[in-house]
């Protein structure tokens, strides 16, 4: 295992070197009040190094541990680092969480600061104030709004930072104190601690060190040759470890320009014009951008759509040979360049993508169809399988080697194996320390030898070695008649229909598939529109026989699909409904990451699942949700199921033959 | 950690007085006589029944009708006739009913034009665009910023406000208010045709002006509700007179406030 | 499809407010600029230079002027002959005058007469508005086409009663009168017209302009937010007379280099008015479509059926220009109420979206 | 000192002295004033209803009179021609509904009025193709129109009337009864007024907009066939007529847009007016001053009575 520099071997270390390093180099932009203002690495060590000192006369000590709430600014981004020189651990929480959720995960981590974003935080922090007796002070960015509030315990980001302005002017020996602490700091210590919003149960404190970190950053660095004129844009949750890593490690090692929107509806236009290069992205941020290209396709004049489907079939055939520097013939190759000026040039620079070097999709699968779009008009988007525990980098496809059906081959300094069970092992220095305070947990998943057991069951390609995940190792299930029943393998093709949303396979243990469907409110809405359907809610759109029989399209398209592939020939949906209400994460439907609890949503619709299985064709349903200013209430509707034939395994291979 | 609402607080000294004013138009009166005060610091509504007088009050006011007879005391000076411009100049910024924006011009253009009494650069660095004029345009973009950041209009900064909803274009015109750095904002009927969660947004907007700027808040509003929640006094006028006035809680149990609420509509 | 906008961003609020904030709307201005410094003097022959691209230029100045009257101020005015005419006889009377001083810094000194008169015939907008003000420069119309023939000092007592204009070079060339060239003059009007048009864009993106705008969209309102009309708007009369005066004067001194009164009559109001609607009001650019569709498509009109060798009598040829124009406004009206501009917007626009629709 | 006594004394010694040159000023004036108000008078119709500021009134006038001239040359009888150009008119007036109004529904005042200006130029452009450039002769005694003078002698001197001026006064006056009588009168004359109040009045009463429209605008025809009679007639009929139409402008200034008996009294103060400054004002600054004091005579009444003579004081409302 490679050792760090131990002058290098954190990230307030990283910061002081990168000052002068890169000292008038572009740290950081944030779109704020029109434009985008920009702080050098010097500049941000200023900052940082006001705000730490700061925080150190208000009592922050090494070992406390402190929280960030709010969305992707330059500050909070400050405040992690400004913490961490003062050997104090951030635990950054989800800030869509809800107060319950958000009091659980900060008593648990003992939080005794908390660097918050708003008032609106700064009301949802005081909310659960009770149950969490170790916060002293609440720090706040945005001042608006809080004008008139108690400020015993509360005080704004710019006070804090004054404070330490004022101690280090008034006090000569105050910066070199600070930055004797901040050396103190080793590879080995406690970095952060990172809340997994797990699939199940309560999430879990993963605690990383500096060293795993900042090595698997190196690495993925190294792999992808980034250096410090990459520019990528923050949006992703801050409590994320994607986020952490790719935001702050990364950007921290290679010296690269983070870049923070102006809020969380600009980011597209905000990616646009800072021409990232350098992007990382859960499937879902690709999904959303196909869904809105095909929308707003729908409604170009004929022409244009005829040229459109034109150059993206060229695409689709031929796009991703030449992406991998294949040989195509030269027509082929004319056709693409066309294409390029008419279609993928400009679709990639609508989504900002045109300088996007090195893509990433990672947190979950992604469909091949989706992934073959993006590849095909020429976007390097690469896969890549990550885990909180492992510092995020397990596997990664190398440049050139890319397969839309596997994740890579392992990460640099990565071991893997595969076990007994067909679960997926790895080993490497990105592993972390252990869940906080939960050693039983921890030995769960980490062997004494330090493997982390992934709860991914895969196998390797034999075709090419790279990994393959099939599902969550607990999910793979089988039917009655023992078929292979992968739910989220299906769920991924189905997604792919710009219409659908969201989609939950109900199979194993039972006589046959089925599925329950989330409609897109954007795409079916659009539809809708075009074709005089008139709705008042999602849930009359949702209820909409027209839907139904768009929807049962798409499934039965799938279902062909499926009857071509010899294992899961068997899985197809013989039927399905169209859920009353969007899963939301508010109710526990999806993780705050956006994956869905499959088995909460089972329990939760029980009686449709029953309704499925007993030949019912609707059933009654009523739920509890949480509405968006927290109060909660019921909703109850009827709804309806539909009946699909599955197409006979080896009829498909016949038709294909003829 | 909320500070108690002030409305039963101290109130500052008076801003504007209005005594005794009448106002008429070609023989119909549309003020008679009426008399009240406007306290730095506070919000005060002004409500009454349609034809009321309450918008030829604010008219009154900011200078855009001359009263016949009364007096009108603004920051200590007495006045009882200006021109709007004047009024302007002296601080009274104003929201219309109607809405009264430069459909033409652009989200920022419409608020930057709120700065014209505190743009001052010669017309040479006009023509050029350049040195003194530039810096001048820059220093105030960044105020009018301030402004848009907000009221939560970034999104539509460089939208032409012509094509923008309703509710927006109300939000853009109280920037255009704001932008003057007003000591008194007169707002006619701000939620006037929004929605629950419009008016809402509104309502903070309001307060948060009161709180974080200090600005006195003059407003028409007919929903009661927000009325009760936003004013710290009310002036109750009826056919041009004024009929009552005093906090949320005594004007509602006013008998004649009843009657004239009662009166004209249920 | 031939923006890119990735990568264009703004760290600061001057390069977010100019004018061009994009960069291939810069690049395009540039070809522009070489096109009319380089390509056309080299290829340009007399009849391109002489019968298109100057007056082509004059007129677009001419309508630059009446649109930060009437575009930019929503001031109606029907006198931009007439404040045309002030300019070139200012001119006249300068250089007589002081012959001596380069013709340059006379025809761009004759706007400030023109200006003087537009603020004079201003002043009625204190009390009227509309198309009660589009009679009062009507009045400043016919008053000043009266004076310019009826004033012989005016023309310098020449007998046909015409502007003739004089021999002035500068730095030994020709610049007005007979012997200068064509393209002498083309270069001479090219450059005013390019500074001209640069300042007037600064103008109307700045503090002046919006004020202009906050009193053409709604001057109660602009009166409230501090804004004195009567001061704005005779502002707006002195700036657009003193572009009509200097493309007056360089329509006599750089283009017909002799005229009579008649040149600034009531129909080249109009014909200016035209250009302004058609163009877009509001727009600068829209001055220039404007220039080009009115004063172009005409000769196109009367070059076409000679070209195709159809007999076409000159007086039925000017007739049939008549109808097709006045039928072409009225289309164009009906299709783009808000002009050329707005097309060129709305095809500008869908060039930065493609492949969306919006 | 002279100077001033040019001014404010000299005209009015002249005029006692000499009361014939006066008197024969005063009607000169009344005759040209009397046109002037009737072309006016088809600005007003057309505004009142549509709020069209109808600047090609003057080109119709020209285009009628050429129209009535040019049938005739063809070998129409007058009163044929004279119904043939009334037809005309009423095609234009469809014309004009269909292919421009109702296009233009709902645009500014600044497009619709642009929009005439297309008008005018394709109605001189195709005026000009079928009837040809030359001005023509107006056929006044086809149509019995008087000629010759009249001469009144009193112990002031002598004042000459032509017959056709005597005539023209005569038929105006006929034309704005009856168009008082059609607009108090007639159940279309009362939508008429009520479209002039408001669009949604007249669509309560039942009258679509098209028809309104297509009634004024040939009102308007005829008034300006009227027009283009009386003064081919006086002088000769061609394009030149239509600057002199422009001069119904400062009429509508004085009289107000919208009100009839405005035009009346308007384009009589006008009429009037010119000439007497023309007459004895006018040698003083080289003459010619008829083309502009009409103008300037609005331009001061403007400054102290924004809203007309009969136009109601403006409240503005916000």
């Amino acid at each position: 295992m490679p050792s760090l520099d131990p002058s290098l071997d954190t990230l307030p270390k990283l910061l002081v070197h990168n000052a002068s390093a890169f000292g008038s180099r572009p740290a950081m932009r944030h779109k704020d009040l029109g434009i985008w203002q920009t702080w050098t690495w010097a500049q941000v060590l200023d900052e940082v190094r006001a705000f730490s000192v700061g925080l150190a006369e208000l009592g922050l000590k090494r070992g406390d541990k402190f929280t960030i709430i709010g969305s992707n600014r330059p500050r909070l981004y400050w405040a992690i680092c400004a913490g961490q020189a003062l050997g104090a651990i951030p635990v950054p929480v989800y800030a869509d969480a809800v107060a319950d959720e958000m009091a659980y995960v900060l008593a648990h981590a003992e939080v005794t600061l908390a660097v918050v974003e708003d008032q609106e935080q700064v009301d949802k922090v005081i909310s659960i104030a009770e149950q969490l007796p170790q916060l002293s002070q609440v720090i706040y960015d945005e001042p608006r709004g809080l004008k008139d509030y108690n400020h015993a315990r509360l005080t704004s980001f710019e006070d804090v930072q004054a404070i330490g302005r004022k101690k280090l002017a008034g006090d000569a020996d105050c910066r070199q104190r600070w930055e004797a602490g901040l050396r103190r700091g080793a590879g080995k210590d406690l970095s952060v601690i990172l809340y997994t919003s797990g699939t199940t149960g309560r999430s879990k404190g993963v605690m990383l060190t500096y060293e795993n970190t900042i090595v698997s950053a190196r690495n993925a660095n190294a792999f992808d040759r980034l250096d410090e004129k990459e520019e990528v844009i923050a949006y992703l949750p801050l409590a994320w470890i994607g986020d952490y890593i790719f935001s702050y490690v990364q950007a921290y090692t290679a010296g690269y320009c983070v870049n923070c929107p102006e809020a969380q509806d600009t980011v597209v236009q905000d990616r646009r014009e800072i021409g990232t290069t350098y992007a990382f992205a859960p499937p879902r941020v690709y999904e959303n951008l196909l869904t809105i290209t095909m929308v707003r396709m729908a409604d170009a004049s004929p022409l244009k759509r005829k040229v459109f489907d034109f150059f993206i079939g060229v695409a689709r055939r031929w796009g991703e040979k030449i992406l991998d520097r294949e040989r195509v013939p030269l027509h082929v190759r004319l056709l693409y360049a066309l294409g390029d000026f008419f279609v993928y040039g400009p679709l990639k620079n609508q989504f900002g993508l045109s300088r996007v070097r090195i893509g990433y999709t990672a947190g979950e699968a992604i469909g091949p169809e989706l992934f073959r779009f993006y590849r095909g008009i020429g976007l390097n988007l690469k896969q890549l399988y990550g885990q909180t525990e492992a510092s995020v980098y397990v596997t990664a496809q190398p440049d050139g080697k890319i397969y839309c059906d596997t994740v890579g081959q392992a990460s640099p300094d990565v071991e893997l194996k595969i076990s007994d069970s067909g679960e997926v092992l790895y080993r490497s220095p990105g592993v972390f320390a252990g869940y906080y305070k939960d050693p039983e947990k921890t030995a769960e998943v980490l062997t004494p030898d330090g493997w982390v057991h992934t709860g991914d069951a895969g196998f390797f390609d034999p075709k090419n070695g790279q990994l393959k995940i099939i599902d969550r190792a607990k999910d793979v299930g089988r039917l009655k008649d023992g078929t292979v029943f992968a739910p989220k393998y299906i769920e991924n093709k189905l997604k792919f229909y710009p219409n659908i949303r969201e989609a939950v396979a109900i199979g194993s243990g039972r006589d046959f598939a089925c599925a329950m469907i989330n409609i897109d409110l954007t795409a079916v809405g659009s539809w809708a529109e075009r074709n005089n359907v008139v709705y008042g809610s999602y849930q009359e759109l949702a209820a909409n026989p027209r839907v139904y029989d768009m929807i049962a399209q798409h499934i039965d398209e799938m279902n062909r699909s499926l009857a071509e592939e010899e294992v899961m020939a068997g899985a197809q949906i013989h039927r399905f409904l169209i859920l009353h209400k969007e899963l939301d994460p508010d109710d526990g439907e999806l993780t705050r990451t956006q994956k869905l609890r499959r088995g909460h949503i089972i329990d939760r619709y029980s009686p449709l699942v029953e309704a499925f299985y007993n030949g019912s064709t609707d059933a009654q349903i009523t739920t509890q949700v949480t509405f968006e200013d927290g109060h909660k209430g019921t909703i109850a509707a009827r709804v309806a199921i539909r009946d699909l034939k599955p197409y006979p395994a080896r009829a498909a291979k016949m038709e294909r033959a003829a | 950690m909320r500070a108690p609402s002030s409305n039963e607080t101290a109130l500052g000294e008076v801003l504007l007085a209005v005594e005794e004013v009448s106002l008429s138009f070609g023989g119909v009166r549309a003020l008679t006589g009426v008399s009240f005060d406007i306290r730095k610091g506070e919000i005060r509504a002004i409500i009454g029944p349609n034809g009321a007088g309450k918008t030829s009050m604010l008219n009154v006011v900011n200078g855009f009708y001359q009263p016949q007879s009364g007096r009108i005391t603004f920051k200590g000076n007495v006045r009882n006739s200006m021109r709007p411009y004047a009024a302007a100049r002296g601080g009274i910024a104003r929201t219309f009913q109607n809405l009264a924006l430069f459909r033409g011009m652009t989200t920022l253009d419409n608020i930057l034009a709120g700065r014209a009494l505190k743009m001052h650069r010669g017309f040479f660095w006009q023509l050029l665009r350049y040195g003194p004029a530039l810096q001048e345009e820059v220093e105030h973009r960044r105020r009018v910023e301030e402004i848009i950041d907000f009221l939560e209009i970034a999104a539509i900064r460089k939208v032409q406000v012509g094509r923008l909803p309703y509710g927006l274009q109300k939000r853009v015109e109280l920037g255009r208010a704001l932008a003057m750095e007003p000591d008194l904002l007169l707002l006619d009927e701000p939620m006037a045709g929004m929605n629950l969660e419009e008016k809402e947004d509104m309502s903070r907007f309001i307060i948060d002006v009161n709180q974080q700027y200090g600005t006195t808040i003059a407003l028409i509003e007919h929903d009661m509700g927000v009325v009760m929640d936003l004013s710290d006094r009310v002036v109750v006028l009826d056919y041009g007179r004024k009929i009552a006035d005093g906090t949320p809680d005594e004007v509602k149990r006013d008998k004649d406030v009843i009657r004239a609420y009662l009166g004209e509509t249920h | 499809m031939l923006y890119r906008e990735v990568g264009q961003y703004k760290s600061n609020y001057a390069a977010d407010m100019a004018v061009f904030p994009i960069l291939q709307d810069r690049i395009g201005i540039a070809v522009i600029l070489v096109i009319a410094y380089v390509v056309f003097p080299l290829i340009g022959n007399d009849f391109l230079l002489n019968t298109i691209l100057i007056p082509f230029l004059i007129f677009s100045l001419a309508a630059i002027g009446l649109n930060l009257l009437t575009g930019y101020t929503g001031l109606l005015s029907l006198g931009t002959g007439a404040f045309m005419g002030v300019g070139a006889y200012a001119c006249l009377k300068l250089t007589t005058i002081f012959p001596h001083v380069n013709i340059l810094i006379w025809i761009l000194a004759s706007g400030f007469f023109s200006s003087a008169i537009g603020v004079l015939f201003g002043l009625p907008s204190l009390r009227i508005k509309g198309f009660y003000l589009a009679v009062a420069t009507l009045a400043a119309q016919f008053f000043l086409e009266w004076c310019f023939i009826r004033i012989p000092w005016l023309y310098n007592y020449s007998v046909s009663g015409a502007i003739e204009v004089p021999l002035r070079t500068f730095m030994g060339i020709p610049m007005t009168g007979p012997t200068a060239t064509s393209l002498t003059r083309y270069l001479a009007v090219l450059t005013i017209v390019v500074a001209m048009t640069w300042v007037a864009s600064n103008i109307v993106h700045g503090r002046i302009g919006r004020m202009w705008m906050s009193v053409r969209d709604m001057d109660l309102a602009a009166e409230l937010i501090g804004i004195r009309l009567f001061r704005t708007k005779l502002l707006a009369f002195a700036v657009s007379s003193f572009y009509c005066g200097v493309a007056g004067a360089m329509m006599v001194f750089l283009w017909y280099g002799g005229a009579e009164a008649e040149v600034f009559a009531i129909d080249q109001s109009f014909l200016i008015l035209f250009m302004v609607i058609i163009g877009g009001l509001g727009t600068l650019i829209g001055s220039f479509f404007g220039s080009a569709l009115i004063y172009i498509l005409p000769i196109a009109l009367r070059l076409i059926p000679a070209n195709f060798g159809i007999p076409i009598r000159p007086a039925a040829a000017e007739q049939l220009t008549f109808v097709i124009v006045g039928a072409l406004i009225i289309v164009f009206l009906v299709v783009e109420p808000n002009g050329l501009a707005r097309l060129w917007q709305i095809g500008k626009q869908k060039l930065r979206v493609w492949p969306f629709p919006y | 000192m002279h100077i001033l006594y040019l001014i404010f004394v000299d005209p009015f010694v002249q005029m006692v002295h000499a009361p014939d040159l006066l008197m024969q000023t005063l009607w000169d004036g009344l005759v040209g004033g009397v046109l002037y108000a009737l072309i006016a008078l088809g600005f007003v119709l057309i505004f009142k209803a549509s709020g069209v500021f109808n600047f090609a009134q003057g080109i119709m006038v020209v285009f009628a009179a050429l129209t009535l001239v040019g049938l005739h040359e063809h070998g129409v009888p007058a009163f044929v021609a004279l119904g043939l150009t009334i037809l005309v008119m009423l095609v234009l007036a469809f014309g004009v509904e269909r292919l421009m109004l109702r296009p233009l529904v709902n645009q500014s005042e600044i497009i619709l009025f642009m929009a005439t200006f297309g008008l005018t130029y394709f109605l001189i452009g195709f005026g000009q193709l079928v009837f040809g450039g030359n001005p023509k002769v107006m056929i006044a005694d086809d149509l019995y129109l008087p000629s010759g003078a009249i001469e009144w002698k009193g112990h002031f001197g002598f004042v000459s009337l032509q017959k056709i001026d005597i005539a023209a006064v005569v038929i105006a006056s006929i034309m704005v009864a009856v168009l008082a009588v059609f607009f108090q009168r007639t159940r279309i004359g009362r939508a008429l007024r009520a479209v002039a109040d408001s669009h949604q009045a007249a669509l309560s009463v039942g009258i679509s907009l098209e028809q309104i429209w297509v009634i004024v605008w040939f009102a308007a025809g005829v008034v300006a066939l009227t027009t283009g009679i009386m003064w081919g007639a006086r002088s000769e009929v061609s394009f030149s007529l239509q600057i002199i139409a422009l001069k119904a402008l400062p009429v509508l200034i004085l009289g107000g847009f919208t009100s009839i008996p405005g035009a009346i009294v308007g384009g009589l103060i006008i009429g009037i007016g010119e000439k007497l400054g023309e007459f004895y004002w006018g040698p003083l600054l080289g003459g010619g001053i008829e083309n502009w004091l009409a103008y300037v005579i609005a331009l001061g009444f403007l400054i102290f009575r924004p809203q007309g003579l009969f136009g109601e004081k403006i409240i503005e409302r916000i």
